[in-house]
């Protein structure tokens, strides 16, 4: 375990997560929770949960980015907040 | 100086997961658009896992796959050289059942789309009153 | 709105940060959670399962109770978003048919849906051409991905990996193909009834190990009672145990995944998807 | 002394709850009014069997279920509920005939529901006399109040529908909101609800507890219509009048005071509120009612609203007897539920059978009426005259006790509440009586054709009329037990 | 085999949901017998489970043969058995009831949804027999999940309110896993009995104090406690009648349960009634549920979402009744579990007869129902008696026990609101009754034998059952002693008087 790239992965997802829930597009914001789940899954590998990073990396970075570009595919991209 | 950074350190990741918790809920609260306040939800729901690996680390520890040869008969093995694994057990069932809620929320906001032609919960709401 | 929403975040988040001052530091070892259970795992877990990877043993074994659980919650999802979306028998309308070798559209009115001969491709209205560059490539990577995907499941025990992301990796390479191409050629590999059946037999293989051990005289899920069916020893029956149920949870898993993307992908209609 | 297990009181109960399937299932009305009247005369049948032991000072006890932890449903059967149970019993056999003529009458609507909701309210009002315990008092009395709903907004239009919700919002609301709360604190203190002849509550609470407890009590059980809370018994005149009659007179309205007096004497028993210098205020707040009720009486047009408010002064006539704690008082106070109850139906039975008659409801449309109705006015006449209190009636007997009770206690005040009442009842009665029959042919309201009501309407208030004045040379049964029943709580 | 029924409660409907899946797509007539069946096994295992309770004292099933702390264990004791028993007769008795509607309903998708209906069952047995805190999120996801499904596929609006209740829901478990992440960070533990072991020590820990709160109100969020009611009423009222009448007797009632069994066996009474001072802000959050639960109701136009209003006042009582500190209250709380059960039973199968023969469940269909469907009616009456609290029905014994529990902590507002809301159950029922008994309005006096108007019962298939359930309210209150003195007085630790 390396602390500073702990400290800067984190730093990192923060930013993600804030702007996944201010982006003013859907499409972004399933992107970027994408990103934001890509980070958590480097985090976990630093933080030596190989399993839970390779989950995260199949499902959270993987499959529901995919379930969220397809819902908003089959709904809008349009959204006021 | 040493200290307070010691201290961030020993504490940073919990803080961290606190701000990723309350970003989550703040967007399920606050924000209208259904879709928002799914991400949110996950936000939230990814920031628990965080918080639960946190606890399993271990200074010194190594990933919780025992090493060992094929065939021969593997020494003893110390519980201090190894991460804890059993919050990564229970965070693998935490993920799954994130992204179950996840693909029902989708379904649900789909067919709200469907019914109401908008995702965002005051349109929503003034359509129910105005039909 | 807002505003109290805010405080209210606020506000737990104060006491959420109250309660770290009595936490133990990040990474401590002699932190009572690496004292008080886990070490016995990761100090028996050879003797007992003769599995390395920890992580595995304790999740298809210790705890295998929550992993079949899980598995449920995902299989629940599944029936969930099929209840929830699916059309079904709503075919009537306009259908559009493509004439592969020369690309000419028709337009069929008002009439169910029929398949025609080989040549014709069915379409959508707002139909799109697909990439042949991407077509390709994914057609290419498919089977890789799938060959990586049962390793993953097989190769749980030593290495990262089990059951579960073996199925998400498997489902996955559905869900690129269906994307690569369209939902349809995916159904065609792997149909809607497929889909459903596989699913519950993915955790009633879980379950049903776990059944058998009942039957076999022990307590529910205990796979050393599998010693006597597979001709092993207790420890190596419990290895092979969560082999098998590592296997129902990537079946269930796969299912369940290609499920959710087709239900999702196309709104319950089982058109052409994204 | 004695007790002896028996399932007969269970009986008496169940009785007219099992004839209900029976009046539901039977297709003419023929049918339904004989099994009406087996269930009457089965339910007075068990009753009397019971009646010789009970006068020998034996008690009867049934335990039919134990549903918490030091709280059963039982039954006891002791002096004073064997009364009440013997008059209501022998009402129903009465008022049965007379519902049959009334309702046939005036061709109602809904009769099998009017006859099961009236069985149903005839074994809750038998479940209260026989009760144990206060448990089982209140279960009782809580059916009771349901039953009788559908009775009182039995015409189903919107005077019924508003009179009915007062109803419920005075009688059920102050069961919930004052009895409830007042039980389980006896529960609480006392560890029981068992009636005791000493009552239970004695040295548990602080004197202003008990006190706050006697007056829940007192006015939780609104059916006694103590005042204030007293008006619904004028809103359910809207009822049929046999309802009026039956449970208006007898089994709701004595039902309630009968809570008061098992209250009174079971749970806190004489000594206790001896002890506490209660009988003052419970005799204030009857002296009140009994003022009040019959000055508003005077002013009453309509005959049934007239009824209503004599029965609520009536009524409290009870609750000071019991009140003045002194043996006489309390022998004057029990026996005034079986005198009242017989002069008050007769009373109601006329006013129906005027109604039947004539259609007509208020007093200023009766002149003259007593020559065109004379057997069902005389009847009326000697109702009054029970209820005045003067021979040759029952009433007389009872306001005899009550009077020496009042001198007995040294409460001369009460003494001039009990005559000026007395003035008050003659006062609006002897107006209707004498205009009924002297009067001027000119000024009679009435055309030749008025008859007589049916036989089945004028029978009854005949009947009872006759039982009001056997009463007065004959009250054995009733009087030996109210004696003993007095005996018991006073320990004498 | 008999030691086996624990594992057997939850196995049964489990594997049942996988063939009625598979059965669904195959041939959908076997549905129906698979789910009966399996809720059958598991409702006898329950039995003898409680049999075996009563006469032996607890029972504890070590699953995969591991033990407790290391492996999860299943726990049936005084609490949970009678709990169990509960669960599978309100699901029998429902899915008896409400098939017909469901086959009509669901057509091609039945099998799904009697996938969800067992799935959902087997999600709410295993929340009530685990002895593991991490075990019981897994459950209680299950349950929650397949109730989503339920819900959602009712009218118009289900979906939203069902997507509503999808975000609450899910922050409250999110919760209530933190709190049990952060009674791990001190303890090491996730087994119930274990943690409440080593807790003793940890009475000063600031993580402690913020994991019971956390856990409650993660709960409170599920179980619809006051302010954190919101989904309710929506979810219940458009969700289609047979999913309403298995969510609405059952999951706000378990998770009643989870939230007693982690005040007595996880936190140990001595810590959350002795150590920590928020009782009395407990209860008065409780009254004002009450309160607020009842006046609400009294704002409603239609039957469901009464009902709905009811419930979020009853909730009310047993968050109350469990926090008074005193053995009275908590047996009330606890009697109240299994008694509003059979009463939210009661009144939604009456509702779905209701529904089912009007097409509508608005007061202003109600108009002459007494005379249309007198049974019904009577059962529905019977239920709004026991709401009330009308001896012998069961209402009254658990008001009983609560409101002595309330005299006893001294705590005379929680009182008064129990009485208030009894009062205002009168008004809403007899509300009712008036509009079922005098509407339409009979012309003149209402004199003159009318012809019978024409009877239109439901069918017999959900009339036997809410006659079942109805008279079963009576049963219960007779044999509240039983049950007391039998089972629940052993269910509460002695160190509560």
């Amino acid at each position: 375990m390396i602390w500073e790239l702990d400290m800067a992965i984190l730093t990192l997802v923060l930013f993600c997560a804030v702007g996944a829930i201010t982006v003013k597009d859907l499409l972004g914001a399933a992107i970027l929770f994408g990103a934001y789940s890509f980070m958590m899954c480097l985090l976990w590998a630093i933080m030596g949960a190989v399993d839970v990073a390779f989950t995260e990396a199949s499902v959270g970075a993987g499959v529901s980015t995919v379930f969220f570009v397809a819902a908003v595919f089959r709904t809008t991209r349009r959204t006021k907040d | 100086m040493s200290g307070i950074v010691a201290t961030i350190i020993a504490k940073y990741n919990y803080w961290i997961y606190i701000c990723l918790m309350m970003i989550g809920l703040y967007a399920m609260i606050t924000k209208r658009n259904l879709i928002k306040k799914i991400v949110g939800m996950n936000i939230f729901q990814t920031a628990i896992i965080l918080f639960y690996v946190s606890i399993g680390a271990k200074r010194g520890g190594t990933i919780p796959i025992i090493e060992h040869a094929h065939g021969g008969q593997s020494h003893a093995v110390e519980a201090v050289h190894y991460i804890n694994p059993l919050p990564h057990v229970l965070m693998l069932t935490a993920i799954v059942v994130a992204v179950a809620t996840l693909g029902v929320a989708l379904a649900l906001a789909i067919r709200i789309y469907n019914r109401y032609r908008t995702l965002e919960e005051d349109e929503i709401l003034s359509r129910i009153r105005g039909s | 709105m807002k505003k109290l929403g805010l405080l209210l975040v606020i506000l737990s988040g104060a006491l959420l940060l109250y309660a770290t001052v009595d936490f133990p530091l990040w990474g401590d070892p002699s932190s009572p959670a690496s004292l008080h259970v886990s070490p016995r795992y990761i100090e028996k877990t050879m003797e007992e399962t003769s599995v390395p990877n920890i992580v595995t043993a304790v999740l298809a074994d210790y705890r295998g109770f929550d992993t079949m659980f899980e598995t449920t919650v995902i299989f629940g999802a599944g029936v969930v978003c099929f209840l929830l979306l699916r059309v079904l028998g709503g075919e009537e309308g306009d259908h559009y048919y493509r004439h592969l070798p020369t690309g000419v559209t028709i337009h069929v009115k008002g009439a169910k849906g029929k398949s025609l001969s080989g040549e014709f491709e069915r379409i959508d209205m707002l139909w799109t051409p697909y990439d042949l560059v991407i077509k390709t490539a994914c057609r290419i990577m498919i089977p890789f991905i799938q060959i990586y995907a049962l390793y993953v499941i097989a190769h749980g025990h030593h290495s990262p990996g089990g059951g579960f992301q073996g199925g998400v990796i498997l489902g996955a390479s559905v869900i690129l193909l269906a994307i690569s191409q369209n939902l349809r050629t995916a159904l065609r590999r792997i149909g809607e009834k497929t889909v459903g059946i596989l699913c519950a037999i993915g955790v009633f293989i879980y379950a049903g190990t776990g059944a058998l051990c009942l039957a076999l005289g022990r307590n529910f899920l205990d796979y050393a009672a599998l010693a006597s069916v597979l001709g092993t020893d207790p420890v190596t029956a419990r290895s092979h145990g969560i082999l098998i149920v590592e296997t129902g949870v990537g079946i269930a898993v796969m299912a369940t995944m290609i499920w959710i993307y087709n239900n999702v992908s196309s709104a319950g209609r089982y058109d052409e998807g994204l | 002394m004695e007790t002896v297990f028996s399932i007969k009181p269970l009986l008496a109960v169940l009785v007219s709850v099992a004839a209900v399937p029976f009046l539901i299932w039977s297709r003419n009305p023929n049918t339904r009014e004989t099994w009406t009247f087996a269930a009457a005369f089965v339910k007075f049948g068990i009753v009397l069997s019971m009646l010789p032991a009970v006068l020998s000072g034996t008690q009867i006890v049934c335990k039919v279920a134990q549903v918490m932890p030091g709280m059963a449903i039982a039954f006891r059967v002791d002096a004073l509920g064997m009364l009440f149970a013997l008059v209501s019993s022998s009402l129903w056999i009465v008022t049965s005939a007379y519902s049959i003529g009334y309702m046939r009458g005036l061709n109602e609507h809904g009769q099998t529901r009017y006859f099961c909701f009236f069985a149903l309210a005839l074994s809750a009002t038998i479940g209260v006399a026989f009760a144990a315990n206060l448990f089982t008092l209140y279960l009782f009395y809580e059916m009771l109040s349901f039953a009788t709903y559908p009775l009182v907004t039995h015409h189903q239009d919107q005077e019924a529908r508003s009179s009915g919700r007062k109803y419920l919002l005075y009688i059920v609301g102050t069961s919930i909101g004052l009895v409830l709360p007042a039980m389980i604190t006896a529960y609480a203190l006392g560890g029981t609800l068992e009636f005791s002849t000493k009552g239970f509550l004695a040295g548990t609470g602080s004197p202003a507890l008990l006190t706050a407890l006697l007056f829940l009590f007192v006015f939780g059980f609104a059916k006694a219509a103590v005042m204030p809370l007293h008006s619904w018994l004028p809103a359910a005149m809207v009822a049929p009048t046999p309802v009026s009659a039956l449970l208006h007179a007898v089994a709701v309205v004595k039902v309630g005071v009968f809570s008061v007096v098992r209250v009174i004497t079971g749970v806190f028993g004489v000594d206790l509120l001896q002890s506490l210098h209660l009988s003052p205020v419970l005799t204030a707040v009857a002296s009140v009612t009994i003022l009040v009720g019959s000055f508003v009486a005077l002013s009453q047009n309509n005959l049934k609203r007239l009824l209503a408010f004599s029965t609520i002064a009536q009524l409290s006539y009870i609750v000071l007897g019991l009140g003045l704690l002194s043996p006489k008082g309390m022998t004057g106070g029990i026996l005034h539920i079986a005198m009242h109850a017989f002069g008050k139906i007769t009373l109601f039975f006329c006013a129906g059978a005027i109604f039947v008659a004539t259609g007509k409801k208020n007093i200023s449309e009766m002149v003259g009426i007593g020559r065109r109705m004379p057997v069902t006015m005389s009847a009326f006449f000697l109702g009054s005259l029970s209820i005045i209190g003067v021979p040759p009636c029952g009433g007389f007997i009872s306001k005899w006790y009550l009077v020496t009770g009042t001198l007995e206690a040294n409460q001369m005040p009460i003494l001039f509440v009990l005559l000026a009442s007395s003035l008050l009842n003659a006062a609006y009665f002897m107006p209707v009586v004498y205009r009924a029959f002297f009067c001027t042919p000119e000024e009679a309201l009435f055309e030749n054709r008025v008859q007589e009501a049916p036989l089945f309407c004028v029978g009854p208030p005949v009947i009872t009329a006759a039982i009001s004045i056997i009463l007065l040379f004959y009250p054995q049964p009733f009087f030996r037990l109210a004696e003993s029943a007095v005996r018991a709580i006073t320990g004498g | 085999m008999s030691h086996h029924f624990p594992a057997l409660l939850v196995i049964a409907p489990l594997l049942s949901a996988f063939f009625i899946s598979g059965a669904g797509w195959l041939n959908r007539r076997f549905c129906l017998p698979l789910a009966v069946a399996s809720l059958g096994v598991a409702g006898l295992s329950a039995l003898s489970l409680f049999w075996r309770v009563v006469q032996q004292g607890p029972v504890l099933y070590r699953l995969g043969g591991w033990d407790p702390p290391w492996g999860i264990a299943y726990a049936v004791d005084f609490l949970n058995a009678p709990v169990l028993v509960l669960i599978c007769i309100v699901a029998l008795l429902n899915l008896w009831a409400s098939h017909r509607q469901v086959e009509e309903q669901f057509k091609e998708k039945t099998g799904a949804f009697y996938t969800l209906y067992v799935l959902m069952v087997t999600g709410l047995l295993g929340i009530t027999v685990t002895g593991d805190a991490f075990n019981l999120y897994v459950l209680l996801e299950i349950a929650s999940l397949s109730g989503y499904g339920l819900i959602a596929m009712g009218e118009d609006r289900a979906p939203l309110a069902t997507l509503n209740y999808v975000y609450m829901g899910t922050i409250g478990a999110c919760f209530y896993l933190l709190g049990i992440g952060y009674l791990y960070i001190v303890t090491g533990s996730l087994n119930m009995a274990d943690i409440a072991r080593i807790l003793p020590g940890l009475y000063e820990n600031k993580a402690v104090l913020t994991a019971l709160i956390i856990c409650l109100v993660g709960l409170w969020l599920k179980m619809a406690f006051f302010p954190l009611h919101v989904w309710l009423p929506n979810a219940y009222t458009f969700a289609p009648v047979p999913s309403a009448a298995l969510i609405a007797p059952l999951m706000t009632k378990v998770m009643v349960y989870v939230m007693i069994r982690l005040m007595l066996t996880v936190f140990t009474p001595g810590y959350v009634f002795s150590t920590l001072g928020i009782n009395d802000a407990v209860v008065w959050f409780a009254v004002i549920a009450i309160v607020m639960g009842a006046i609400l109701a009294l704002g409603q136009r239609d039957l469901k979402k009464m009902i709905s209003y009811i419930i979020v006042a009853e909730v009310g009582y047993m968050v109350g009744g469990a926090w008074l500190g005193n053995r009275a209250g908590m047996t009330g709380a606890i009697l109240h579990i299994i008694n509003d059960a059979l009463m939210t039973l009661c009144l939604f199968l009456a509702v779905a007869a209701i529904t089912y023969r009007m097409k509508s469940y608005t007061f202003s269909s109600l108009k002459g129902l007494i005379r249309k469907m007198p049974f019904t009616m009577g059962a529905f009456i019977l239920g709004g008696l026991s709401i009330i609290g009308v001896p012998p029905t069961c209402g009254f014994f658990s008001k009983w026990y609560l409101i002595t529990g309330a005299l006893q902590a001294g705590h005379y507002g929680f009182m008064a609101a129990l009485l208030f809301s009894s009062l205002v159950n009168v008004v809403l029922f007899f509300r009712i009754i008036e509009i079922g008994f005098f509407e339409p309005f009979n012309e003149g006096h209402g004199h003159g034998e009318h012809g019978p108007e024409p009877m239109n019962e439901a069918p017999l298939s959900i009339l036997v059952p809410l006659w079942i359930v109805a008279l079963g309210l009576v049963v219960v209150g007779v044999y509240t002693s039983e049950i007391i003195t039998h089972v629940l007085q052993f269910a509460i630790p002695k160190a509560i008087l």
